[in-house]
Order: structure tokens, then C-alpha cells, then sequence
């Protein structure tokens, strides 16, 4: 997948031991949040097992039962305990599955609380039978992909990835359709503006977003359709992604696993720093997604690259490196292995910097010598795009030289449009064609150019590393929620009892039971 | 107004004025769209026509790539024969003379005296505070602080994703003067139905002629905000000094000095 | 013609074709021109009320550049309510049957029984010999052999800047078939009035109808080599192997095999 | 001017004694044509006398004074006499200006061959007063732009060249204002096509050319004020690039040394190959006119950029550099110092090719560190540029970055329109701003970075340059004229005897007179 691996020789003179110092203080900091987290249940993480039960409905107002049952669980204050002891216990009880406990309890046929409870041991009987079922379909999905991709050809690194964002779910479908003959390795559908706020995931096939198209399991599982059928045609196979970061994670993690998505961005912090997301409830709820998403073989995506957006590229690069070791840590907690592991980040200095080109060199190479067998995803100027697109178009070109010359993973197209508007038909043709030749034209250049030894470019890529690991070194003694308080990412400041969410989080009870976390570590390897 | 530049050549007729390619009124133009027609000569021959259909002359269809799926991409170059009447265009600026921020503080304490309530929000679901960062921060943009930095302004940066409800209810509250919106996402016109929203809530409570509203982003100017029922619209590249500059005037020109706290009068 | 991928979307009216930016009909449009008017609001007012008199709808001015001394760069967006329909149109193409060389060979043998003259030439002051050259050569284009190459067809390539009356001089003295004449330059249409004015020498001559004439070049067509009075034009990309197959069946077609020296007719 | 000089290390690894090699062939090849031209006189360049002696005006048909004069001489038999004589002896006699001596000899009012002859110690001593007068206004145009560019000020190098072509001189006045305002260094007015090919320089300002405006010294005079006029207000001083190749070689440099012209396009095997123009008319012109450019300080420009537009840019690159070796010696004969030399060359590969970035990257650097003195020319992308402007803005931004990696001389700005329409004002803009932001976000690319030893880059270069040393020997055997007719550049063939103009040469009489010649040699430090 990358040319350069933690035992080829460092292009950058990076000394291995400040990289492993980084990855010694970034592992402490993860098991803190480990810690906090196994502790603690949410509403989503919830009703995600909901799900895996078989809920998948909405009522007549459209709110998912998934969320009627688990509001149940709240109004009755036992969230603290899980959904799956009174679920189970309902449909042992009526004999009946758990989308039709769901219906009954949403129509007030049911209350799950009043129902005689059964023993213990044949709920958990029950609850592992239908838990390993729910493993057993992740996995063949997960199977039904690697056959795909067998039969796929593919072309050097990195990925060419593109996003479709029209608000209407068919249209999408259609842009993605053409993306993919023209190129695309991977399609992801932008969510509306404001999805990630809600505390469900809405339900059914949707024509009405702004900047973006609904997350939902039937918009999932159109576009699917649409890219396994083009990519027969091409024989290629072509990726899809969504997202998980927002007040859903686990759930969205939970219908990606079941349609087949084969990237999704999952990320708490994003949603902390960007979506005012309060920390506790997303850190928990990224937890069991993360593990759906390992499981299901999905390449998880990393937001640290937004960071640039408000924060200075120039000045604040390490503030990138730190979170995407902690994140890394974060990943391995649940189970999450290097060749899924989609670390962001991004191209997003001034272009009228002088040899700004060098420094966003140094960067992109740093980070994919600290992390040689991740599949990083590397994003476009977005920040200093402007309406000149054809000012945009070079910056773009510079974009993704740096990609092919530093072998990114994933490379997320700019869009020579930007500043201005989600992307038209046009506009990732234009983008596609333009990485497909910059690309193929300085394939090698990574290769067969090198960087002067005690140059400037060696020297910023060893700074920034310096400079993370002061940093790690400080989050260490101070914890992750200290540093987002301080505003250290993003040059936002949140704080841990702030934000939305919060009153979704509960710790567990004595009595909590979750089946589908235990098979999933189980199936993860992980420990305890 | 003086054209330069054209020593020896023809100057243009400012009243019948064209695109100029490299011949004076040549009407020269560039072109690009996408067609949902297959690729292939018709889909030229389409594009070549719609914009005959659009009173283009002597379309030169430059490119044409397939989208793939029945969709086709052109670069055309043409040539329009319409004309715009150049002396007649007048843009509505906004109107505040250029003060720096000291003077501007000295304003506020001599005419006004006693601190502006200003509050700042990305409304809807808009969630891009970078813009209005820009103007309300104490850091501000580019070298140029933001309101919070000036004596004599009580700024209150109320963030992104903000209901306009909420910015209603806090403008009450903290009994504001100016009420600065910024909206970044525009997609299928959000931001004009947001920012109607917000003068409507105003009008409801019967606060909008007590206070001034503005608006900014990026394809926000300000004759768009005079249409929306605002006091003024800034676009991209706006500085804290300017909206404060014309803060301070228009408070003072409307007589909008002399406190009498919403609050109170709408109760 | 069927539009595949648009499963479950709204399929486009064939008959009322739109632009399409990222939504079926939307009639998005980008377009950028320069304007002699001096960089600033006005003229960016100037660019938009332009597309309004155009008549495009909701003009979007996405960048505005000064190239000095009175003159402005914009870039647009903006949405057309025109529309074509597609179902109605038909291009003229050349209409020769793809053939191998070797089957236009043996054509040749058995339908003509001799060779066919042809000459090449890029005429006027035109200079660009690499497309003549690409049709004409031995070498030929992209893996296809020219002309030259051809048994039963005499290819003389005259080469650039050939005069009209030279290359009718020419045809007369090597009793031609048919003429290929290149035309790369096309500034203020210098491309038209060449081969308008070798079709009015060729009549003058008495010739017109004793010959194939075919134009060729980038920005040449097959309607507009046919308005210009040729029998063919040939497009960018075009292969010998296309041009000799239309030749060939045209000569019979059109009863052009049997010879009568023009020399000698003109006589 | 550039970082790598003979004396630094190769970036390249090449190897000094076959540069060594191929300058020694060079240089023979160079002797045999200048032993050939010396012998010779041509109508152009007798035309160009009669210039300097201040005859400049056309008769009512538009044909220009010199032609009428210098045709006189050639119907009378005398071409090899050279026009000096008859014309400053009718001076003499008549005690009239040469301009006077001019219409009265077009008014059919004086026949320059039947008045008496002056003793030559008196024709002498006028024409040596008349020719010093001549060069001492050169030496003072030189001196001004010296002036005037001690108070301009600058950027790194490659200066950022654009074209003009209007067709009709006041636009062209008008976009070169422009473009230099928009931070052009040099504009170049592009000629009419088919103005090469005429015998005469067309007279006074013209408005009606095709892809291009009649090169006249009236039109010179236009553009030179215009940009001198903006560049006093923008504080640089703008360079004005025109065309001598062509029948009139040495006419145009004179009116180029007279206007104040900073850089001309100046190359014999540019019109045989690409004009047909005979072999041996046009490089006696072109020697004359090189000691013109050479004394005026004139940046004098060649043509093998232009090879690769009808030949493979893969396969023919040696030709190229060959072509430069025998150039910069052939301009070395007639005194013009590497300083003013801009050998052309240009970047034509297939953008699809994979890795056809390094191989561009090679041939830049080749040229560059083969010629670290020169003011080379660095060509852009036009043989496969295409009506999709948009992929063409990509080409640019590429040739751009060699540019500013290689440290080139002049940077003739590629257009992303440049397969369809001579530029748009806009065209320029576009180029110019993607030069600034792409060199300035690049700038120190090429000390920051190694080509890596014996890779691809290094190889490909030091083959390159064994080419050249092969195919300077065989022309070293066999001459110029006879390199001309294998076809060796561009892949064009062309005889000693034919093409256009070789009426107009003469081998010059035991009567030869050119008191211009020789103070032009003297004032070069020319020997013989
Ligand atoms: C940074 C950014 C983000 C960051 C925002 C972080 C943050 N805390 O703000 C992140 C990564 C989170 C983000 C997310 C999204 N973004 Co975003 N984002 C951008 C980006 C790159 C830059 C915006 C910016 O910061 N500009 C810099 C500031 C200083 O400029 P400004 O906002 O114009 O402000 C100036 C003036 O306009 C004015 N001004 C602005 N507001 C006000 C208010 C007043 C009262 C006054 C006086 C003046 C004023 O003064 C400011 C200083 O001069 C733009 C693309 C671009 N290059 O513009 C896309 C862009 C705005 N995003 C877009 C979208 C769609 C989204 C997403 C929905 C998905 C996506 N495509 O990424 C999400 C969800 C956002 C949501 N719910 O709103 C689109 C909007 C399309 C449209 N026109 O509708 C854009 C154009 C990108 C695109 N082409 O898709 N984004
Ligand atoms: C190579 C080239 C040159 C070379 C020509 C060398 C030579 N011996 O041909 C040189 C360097 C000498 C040159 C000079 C000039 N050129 Co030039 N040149 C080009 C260039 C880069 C490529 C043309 C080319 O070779 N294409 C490849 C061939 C294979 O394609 P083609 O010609 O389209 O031919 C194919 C088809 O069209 C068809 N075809 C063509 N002719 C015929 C004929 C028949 C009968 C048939 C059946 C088919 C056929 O079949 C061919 C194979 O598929 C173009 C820009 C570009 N990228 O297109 C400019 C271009 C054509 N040149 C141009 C100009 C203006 C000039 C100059 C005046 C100045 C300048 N700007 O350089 C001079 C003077 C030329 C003159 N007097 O004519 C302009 C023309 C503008 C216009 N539309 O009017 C262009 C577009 C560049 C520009 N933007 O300024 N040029
Ligand atoms: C990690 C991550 N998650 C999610 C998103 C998108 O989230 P939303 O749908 O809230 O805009 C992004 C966008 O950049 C992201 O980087
Ligand atoms: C050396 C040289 N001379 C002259 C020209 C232009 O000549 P013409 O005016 O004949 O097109 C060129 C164009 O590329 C050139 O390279």
C-alpha cells in the first residue's frame, strides 16, 4: 500500500524514538478515555443494539423506533441497565421478533417494564443466540466485500475519492454512477447540513437536504446498489462512505456495517470541536462504533484535517500529528487495525505562501512515515479556496502532486469550486481527470527525488514531530478532556460537561448487559 | 469615471458595452455546463444549439467529454450582441465613512455613551463560525481586531447552529442594538429563507425598528440584505472596522442612542 | 436512444433538454468573460445585469479579477431557461463504411483499376504541415499509415502555405481526384475565406465537378466543410484510413472513376 | 541568474568532458558556416544599410524605401558590390540625406549607377562618420534600457514572458499594458502569419493581421511607449520581444536596436525548417543580424522548441540540445555573450505519459546546467494542449513548477486556450497568476530537493546528452546543410538549393563595402 514502512529508511531523518515516545504517551491518554468510557452507556449506543436485533422502522412521525424503544428505557431511568434485557424479555415473553416488540411497544400495545421478567440466563440464551446471528451477518458482509474486491482491478495509491451532495438521494445516485465511470475509487455521500445534531437517524429513501443528502439505511443501500451494479460494468469495485461522527454514531456505524459501506467517518472529536457534540456522550458512542466498523471491515476516517480550517496550517500542523496518534490509540482500543485506520489530514496553507508547497510536502510525507500502514486520507485546499476556480484548479493540481509524491492512502479530490458551491456533475469530472493525469505523470517522482539532507523540508517535518511529542507529553499529565478545554484542537475550546448529548449518557448499572459488545471484542480479540 | 490605457485604440462605448475577448465588443464569452444527453455528436450539436436558442452567435463548441450514463460536459466560446448601459449602474454601498478604531471609540464615547450591545450568531444550521469569529473576536481577521477588542461595544458571540428563536430571545434579553447574522451555506437559497425567518420574528415581537441587523458571508452583499429587510449586507473580505464604523453612524442617525431597553418595552 | 443510471430519478424530457448542474433542469451554466469597464462593484453589477439582459437567471459573480487600466475578469454562475430538444437532431457525418486498408485496396483494384490522384495541401499563409502531413505521409497518425502508403492511390503532399492557384495549377498538371486541404489558422475566419476562395477558382476553371474536395482541421466540421462547398470535412483525430474510405466509395458513387484527364478537358 | 554554474556540482551527474566534446563539434560545425557566410551578402542585409544610413519611408504601394533602393542594385548585376557605395557616393554628390537619395531614386529622379564616382577615400570617410553615427545611437538606445532597468525592480528568475496577437497594433498596446500591470516581464507582439515569408518589412502602424500584427517599426515605437509609459508607473521595466527570424533577419534587428526592442526571436534554422526559407540566404542574415542583436543588448532567442512540435519529444530531445550547442556557438561568432543568449526549449511530452514529469524534468535540468550562463527559454506545453482548457490550466501549472525548479531564464507563459484561439486578455491573466502562485509556493524546490543518484531523472539526462554528443560528431563530419537534409531536426528535410529566398543571396565582389560589418565586429571585439 506505501513505499515507506517503520523499517525503511526515514526520507525525513525522523528518529524512530521521539515517534515511539509519541505513540507510549498517546496510548496512556486513550486508556484514561478507555477507562471512562466502559463505564458509561448512551442512548444511541442502545438503541444500535435495537438494530442489530432487527428494529429498523419509523412511526407515523418518523422517528425511528429504534428511538421509541430506548426512550422507554430512559423515561423508565433504567438506560443505565441497556435495552437488551427488557427487549429480549419482551420477545421471549410475546414470542414475538423485535421489530414486532417495537411496533407493539410504539403503538402502546407493550410496556416493556411491566411485562414478567424471565430468568436471567434465558435471556442471555436468547440475547448471544440473536447477538452472534448479528456477527454472523457482519462478517458475511464483510466476506461478500473481499470476494468483490478480489475481482477488482485497481491502479497505484492513492484512492481516488469523491464526494456527491445534492440533497436528493437519486440524484446522488446518478453523480455517483458517472463518478465511478470516470474514475472514482470511492463515493461518499455528504450528509445535510444539521443531520448530525439530531439524536436518530431518520428513516427511509430522502430527496430534501441542504448541502448534503440524508444518512439513512434505504439512501445507504440505494447508492449501494448503484455502485455495485456500475462496477460490475467497469470491473472495478467501487467503495462507498458515509459518515458516523454526530449523535449517532453507533447506529450509523450499525446500517453501514449492514449495507455493505466500506469507509464511514467516525470521529468523536470531530463532532466535539465542530459540532459542539458534548465530549463524554460522542467518546462513548464512538466506542461501539468504532468496533461495529472494525468488525465490518470498514475504513474508518478520521477528521483531524477540519483543524485546519480554523486553526493556522503554518503555525499548528502538530496539534494534527497529536490528535492522530491519539486517535490511532483510540482505534487499536477497539480493535481497529492500521490498514482501516483512515487517519485525516490536509493540504491547507496559504497558496501565496513562499514554498508553502515544501512545508505541506513535509507534512504529508511526516505523517505517512509516522503512520506507514494506515490508509490516510488526505484532503483537499479547502480553506483558501476561492471563487477564482481557475486560481483553485492549480491549487488543486499542487494537491494532488503531493498525493502521488507522498503516496497517500486515500485522496479526497478537490473541487476547483470549493469556496462556492457542493459539487455539480461537472465540477468532479473536471477533478478526476485532473488527479489521473497529475498523477500518472509524476508517478514515481517520490521515488526518484530526494529531500536534501538538513533541508528545509527535513527540518519542518522534524519540528513538527518535536513538537508533538511536548505536546502528547502535556495531554498525558493532563488528560483529553483538559487539552479540549484549553483549546488545543482547532483552537476551539470545549468542555466536558457542555454541548449536546449529555443528557443521553448514563453510567452503567450493576446490572447493564450488552451481548453485542462482548461478541464483538470477542470477535475483535480484544481484551476484557 | 477615465479609461486608461487605450492610447491610439477605440475607447469603449460606456453606454453599449461588451465582452471583450481581445477585440474591442467582440462579445467574446467562455462556457461550460453539463447536458443529460449521451455523448457523441448530437450532444454537440445540442449545445451548439441551446446556445443559439440563447442568443449566442458563432458557438465553437472547445471540448466535450463524457460524464458517462447518458451525460455530456462542453466547453463552448461564443459571442453575445448584448450590451449593458455602463454610466447608468449605481451600487448600493454600504454608506459609513472609513474610521479607524480609535475614532470609532471616541464616537461611541462622545455620542453615545454607554457601551453598544452587540450579539453575533451563525444561525439555522449553519454551522461555519470562522466568518462571524472574524468580526465579533477579540483576534479578528487579517491583522484587524474584532468588536470585542473595542471600547465602548458589549460583544457577545452566541456561535453557530443558533435557532433564530434563540437569537431573538438573548437579543431581548441582553437588550442588543445590532444583531450581526452570518450565513455561509447557501444551498437552495437557506440562507435567504434563515434570514427572512429572522426579520419576521422581529417584526413579530415588534423589535425590528428598535435595533439594527446585519448580515455577511460570502455571497451576501449588501443590496441582497436591503432586499431581505436588513440594515446592511457585508461579503467576503469584511473587517470588524468596517461593520463597526457603520454601527456607530447608523445608531447615531436613527436616533437609536437613547436607551430604552426592549426588554421593558416589549413587556 | 435510452439514458441508462437515472434508476429511480426523475429521467430527463428528451425533447426539452436543460443544463444540468446537480440536479435534473437546473440550467446551471458557468461562464466567464472580461468587460472594458474598471475593476469594482460596478462593474461586477455591470457583469450580472449583462446575464440578466441575456436573459440566464440568478447571476452569480463567484470572482472578479482587474486586469488594469480599465478592464475586468468574472467568473459566473448562472441558470438558463432555455432548452433544445434533443429528439430532433440530426448531424450530417461523413458517410463512408468503415473499411481496412486492405479492403480499400482491393476496392480500388476492382472498381477503379487504376490509381487515384490525390494532393494534399495546407494552403493560404498557413503553415501548420502536421495534419496534412498526418493524412498524407507514409508515416501517418497514431499506428494508422497515411495515404502514401496506400496501393492504387498516387499521394502528392504539397506541404504549407500553398497558394489557391498553385494548388489548382497542380491538380490541373497531375490530373487529380481529389484535393485535401488543411486549415489550422483560423483567426478572424481566415480559414473560410481560403477555401471559399480554392471552391471559386475550381468553378472558375470548370473543375468543381471533376473532383472530391475535402477540407480538414480542428475547428473544421463536416457541415461546415459541406456549407463552405466541399464534398467533406474532416474533424480533429481523424485517421487516413477514414478519409480514404470516403474517397474511394464518393469517386464511384459518383462516376468519377472513369477517367478524363482535366488537362485535357480544360483544354 | 541561476544556481547551477559550471563550476557547482551536477545536479545531474553529467559528465564535463563530453559537454567539453560536444562544444569543440559544435564549434567546428559553427567555423564552416561562418567561413560560408563571411563570402557572402544578401538583399536583406544590404537593406538593413541603407536603414542604419536613415531610410525608412514606402513608396505609395507600400513597398518600403530600403527594398526600392537595394532592388536597383540588384537589377543592375551589383548585389555582391553591396549597396554602400552607390548610395553614399549619391550622398556625396548630391549633398542629400540617404532618405532624400531613397525617394529620388523611387521617384525614378536619380539612377544611382550613373553618377560619377566619388575617389573612395571620400565615400570612405562618410560612410565610416555615418556608420559610427549608426552605432553610437545603438550603444545609446543600450545605454537608456541599462538606465532604466538600474531602476527597476525584480523577482526570481524565470522572467514571466506572454504574447500579444492581436492583429491590430493599438490592442496589442492595450493588453501589453494590461499584462505588464498584472506582473508580465516581457511581451512579445506576435507576427501576422505569413509576414515571414514576404521580402520586405511592411511601414507604419498596422490594424489587420491573422493570428498575429505586422512587426513594423512604427508598431514597435507603439508598444515600446506603451510599456515604457506603464512600467514607469509600476517601477519595472517591461522588455519588448519581437521577430527577426524570417526573410528580413537583419531589417528587423536594426529596427529592433533603433526601438529599443530588450529580446528577439532570432534563429536561420527556425525559417528553414518551419518557412522553408533557403538555408543559405537565411543564415547570412541571420549573422548580421546577431551582431545587431548582439551590440544592442539584445536578448536574442532560438527556435528548438519548436522541433518537438513535429517531432517526438520522447525520442528527439538530443536533437534539441544539439540544435543549441550549434546555436549558442553560431551566436558566439557573431559576439553575442551568453548573458544575451536564450536558447529555446520547450516542455511537448503527452501529458498521459506515466512519469513523462521526470523525463521533462530531466531535459529542463539537462539544459539548464549544460548552459548555466544563458538566458534560456523555457517553452510551454502546445502540441498537446487541447480544446479541454481545463486539463490545459493542469499542463501549465506543471510547466510552471519545472520552471521554477530548474531556475529557467524566461518563462514564455503557457495558455490554457493555446489549441484554439491566440490569447484572450483574460488567457494572460490566468497565466500570469498561476506563474506567481505556483513559482512563489515552489520557490526553492530545486535546492530542497535531490534528484536521486542514478535514478530515472539522473540517467535520462546523461543519455540525452551521449545523444547529442553522437549526433554533433556526425555533423561535425558531414556539415549543417547536410544535417539539414537528413532531416536530423524536427523531422523536417530541406536542400541547400531550395526554399524561399535564395534569389536573393550573392557572393560578395572583390568591391564588397561594409563599413557596418566591420565597425559591428569591431565594437564586439570580433576578430577579422
Ligand atoms: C471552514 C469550512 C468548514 C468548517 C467550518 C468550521 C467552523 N467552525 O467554521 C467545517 C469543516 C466544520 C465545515 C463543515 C461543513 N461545510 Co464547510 N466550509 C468551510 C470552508 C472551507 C471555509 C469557510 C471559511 O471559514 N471561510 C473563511 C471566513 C473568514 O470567510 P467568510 O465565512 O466568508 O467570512 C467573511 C465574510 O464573508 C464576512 N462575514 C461572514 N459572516 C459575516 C457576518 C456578518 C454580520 C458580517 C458583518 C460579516 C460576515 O466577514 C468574514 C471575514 O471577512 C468553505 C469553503 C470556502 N473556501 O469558502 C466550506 C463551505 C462553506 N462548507 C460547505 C458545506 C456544504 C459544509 C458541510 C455541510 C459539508 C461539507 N461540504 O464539508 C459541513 C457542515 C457545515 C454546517 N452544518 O454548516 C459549503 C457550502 C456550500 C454552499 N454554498 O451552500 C462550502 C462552500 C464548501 C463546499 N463547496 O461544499 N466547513
Ligand atoms: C505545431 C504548431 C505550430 C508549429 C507548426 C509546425 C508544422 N510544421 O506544422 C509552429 C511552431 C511552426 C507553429 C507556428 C505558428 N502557429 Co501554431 N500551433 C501548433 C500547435 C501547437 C499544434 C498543431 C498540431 O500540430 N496539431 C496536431 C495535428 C495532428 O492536429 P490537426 O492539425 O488538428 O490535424 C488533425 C485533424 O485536424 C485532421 N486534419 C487536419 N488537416 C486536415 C486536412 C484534411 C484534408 C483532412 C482529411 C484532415 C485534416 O487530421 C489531423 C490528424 O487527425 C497548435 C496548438 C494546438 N495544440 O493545436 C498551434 C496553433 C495552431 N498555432 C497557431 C498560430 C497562430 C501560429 C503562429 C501564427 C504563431 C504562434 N502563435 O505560434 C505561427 C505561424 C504559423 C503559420 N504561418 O501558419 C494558433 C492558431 C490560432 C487560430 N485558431 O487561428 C494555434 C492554435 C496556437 C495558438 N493558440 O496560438 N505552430
Ligand atoms: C470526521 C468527520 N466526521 C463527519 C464529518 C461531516 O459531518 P457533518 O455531517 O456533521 O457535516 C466530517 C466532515 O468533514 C468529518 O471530518
Ligand atoms: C525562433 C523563432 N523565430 C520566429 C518565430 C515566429 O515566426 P513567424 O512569425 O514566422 O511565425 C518563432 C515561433 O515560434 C521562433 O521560434
Amino acid at each position: 500500500m506505501n513505499p515507506t514502512s517503520s523499517t525503511v529508511h526515514s526520507r525525513l531523518d525522523l528518529d524512530p524514538d521521539t515517534i515511539a515516545a509519541c505513540r507510549a504517551a498517546a496510548s496512556d491518554i486513550a486508556d484514561d478515555v478507555d477507562r471512562f468510557v466502559r463505564e458509561r452507556t448512551t442512548v444511541a449506543v442502545e438503541r444500535t443494539i435495537t438494530r442489530f436485533l432487527g428494529v429498523d422502522d419509523a412511526d407515523e412521525d418518523g422517528t425511528p423506533l429504534p428511538n421509541r424503544l430506548v426512550d422507554t428505557l430512559v423515561d423508565a431511568g433504567r438506560l443505565g441497565d441497556g435495552i437488551t434485557t427488557p427487549l429480549v424479555n419482551a420477545m421471549r415473553s410475546l414470542d414475538r421478533s423485535a421489530a414486532d416488540v417495537a411496533r407493539a411497544v410504539t403503538a402502546g400495545e407493550v410496556d416493556l417494564f411491566t411485562l414478567p421478567e424471565l430468568p436471567a440466563h434465558d435471556i442471555r440464551d436468547t440475547a448471544e443466540r440473536l447477538t452472534n446471528d448479528a456477527i454472523a451477518t457482519i462478517r458475511q458482509t464483510r466476506n461478500t466485500r473481499a470476494e468483490r474486491i478480489a475481482r477488482s482491478t485497481t491502479h497505484p495509491d492513492p484512492l481516488l475519492y469523491v464526494i456527491v451532495a445534492t440533497g436528493n438521494i437519486y440524484e446522488d445516485a446518478v453523480q455517483a454512477r458517472t463518478a465511478a465511470i470516470q474514475g472514482a475509487d470511492i463515493i461518499a455521500v455528504i450528509r445535510s447540513t444539521g443531520q448530525s445534531l439530531i439524536d436518530y437517524v431518520p428513516y427511509g429513501p430522502t430527496t430534501e437536504g441542504f448541502g448534503g443528502t440524508y444518512a439513512t439505511q434505504a439512501n445507504f443501500r440505494i447508492v449501494r446498489e448503484a455502485l455495485d451494479d456500475v462496477g460490475e460494468q467497469l470491473g472495478r469495485y467501487i467503495m462507498l462512505c458515509n459518515y458516523c461522527s454526530g449523535l449517532c454514531m453507533p447506529e450509523i456505524a450499525a446500517m453501514g456495517a449492514l449495507e455493505r459501506l466500506d469507509m464511514m467517518l467516525n470521529d468523536a472529536l470531530y463532532g466535539v470541536l465542530f459540532r459542539d457534540i458534548n465530549m463524554q456522550r460522542t467518546l462513548i458512542d464512538q466506542y461501539f462504533s468504532r468496533m461495529i466498523n472494525g468488525l465490518a471491515g470498514v475504513i474508518l476516517n478520521t477528521g483531524e484535517d477540519n483543524y485546519l480550517t480554523t486553526d493556522d496550517a503554518v503555525e499548528a500542523t502538530h496539534t494534527v500529528l497529536t490528535s492522530q496518534f491519539i486517535n490511532e490509540q483510540l482505534a487499536f482500543r477497539c480493535g481497529v487495525p492500521p490498514e482501516q485506520l483512515g487517519l485525516g489530514h490536509a493540504m491547507e496553507m496559504d497558496p501565496t505562501l513562499e514554498n508553502g508547497f515544501l512545508l505541506e510536502l513535509a507534512q504529508a510525507q511526516l505523517v505517512r512515515e509516522v503512520f506507514p500502514h494506515h490508509r490516510l486520507k488526505y484532503m483537499p485546499p479547502t480553506r483558501y479556496m476561492t471563487g477564482n476556480i481557475l486560481r483553485g484548479l492549480a491549487q488543486d493540481t499542487l494537491f494532488n502532486i503531493i498525493g502521488a509524491w507522498t503516496r497517500q492512502g486515500v485522496q479526497l479530490l478537490g473541487m476547483h469550486t470549493e469556496a462556492m458551491h457542493t459539487p455539480h456533475i461537472a465540477d468532479r469530472h473536471i477533478a478526476l481527470e485532473n488527479a489521473q493525469v497529475v498523477m500518472n505523470n509524476l508517478r514515481d517522482i517520490g521515488d526518484e527525488v530526494v529531500f536534501r539532507p538538513g533541508g528545509l523540508i527535513q527540518k519542518r517535518a522534524q519540528d513538527t514531530l518535536a513538537r508533538t511529542a511536548e505536546l502528547l507529553e502535556d495531554i498525558r499529565r493532563d488528560g483529553l478532556f483538559d487539552a479540549l478545554g484549553r483549546g488545543t484542537f482547532a483552537g476551539v475550546r470545549r468542555l466536558p460537561n457542555a454541548g449536546r448529548g449529555l443528557a443521553g449518557v448514563a453510567s452503567r448499572s450493576p446490572d447493564y448487559y450488552n451481548p453485542l459488545e462482548t461478541a464483538l471484542r470477542r470477535a475483535l480479540h480484544l481484551d476484557g | 469615471m477615465t479609461i486608461h490605457g487605450r492610447t491610439g485604440a477605440t475607447p469603449p462605448d460606456l453606454t453599449s458595452v461588451r465582452p471583450y475577448g481581445d477585440t474591442l465588443d467582440d462579445g467574446i464569452m467562455q462556457l461550460s455546463f453539463s447536458l443529460p444527453v449521451p455523448f457523441g455528436d448530437e450532444a454537440r450539436e445540442a449545445a451548439r444549439r441551446l446556445l443559439l436558442a440563447m442568443g449566442l452567435e458563432d458557438p465553437q463548441i472547445y471540448h466535450a467529454a463524457d460524464l458517462g450514463d447518458g451525460y455530456t460536459f462542453v466547453i463552448v466560446y461564443a459571442r453575445t450582441r448584448a450590451t449593458i448601459d455602463f454610466t447608468s449602474i449605481e451600487v448600493a454601498k454600504v454608506a459609513a465613512p472609513q474610521r479607524s478604531k480609535k475614532e470609532i471609540e471616541a464616537l461611541v464615547a462622545e455620542r453615545v455613551g454607554r457601551d453598544i450591545v452587540v450579539l453575533g450568531a451563525c444561525t439555522g444550521t449553519d454551522a461555519h463560525t470562522v466568518g462571524i469569529d472574524a468580526i465579533m473576536n477579540m483576534k479578528g481577521f487579517d491583522g484587524d481586531k474584532g468588536l470585542e477588542a473595542y471600547r465602548g461595544v458589549a460583544a457577545w458571540n452566541l456561535g453557530a447552529q443558533v435557532p433564530n428563536e434563540e437569537l431573538v430571545a438573548r437579543a431581548i434579553e441582553l437588550d442588543a442594538d445590532v444583531l450581526l447574522v452570518s450565513q455561509i451555506v447557501t444551498q437552495k437559497d437557506v440562507h435567504k429563507v434563515n434570514l427572512t425567518e429572522l426579520v419576521e420574528l422581529l417584526e413579530a415581537e415588534g423589535l425590528r425598528e428598535r435595533l439594527l441587523i446585519a448580515a455577511g458571508g460570502p455571497r451576501i452583499g449588501h443590496e441582497l440584505a436591503l432586499e431581505l429587510g436588513f440594515d446592511a449586507g457585508f461579503g467576503p473580505g469584511t473587517r470588524a472596522v468596517q461593520v463597526a464604523s457603520w454601527m456607530v453612524d447608523e445608531l447615531i442617525a436613527r436616533g437609536l442612542v437613547e436607551r430604552t431597553p426592549h426588554g421593558r418595552r416589549s413587556s
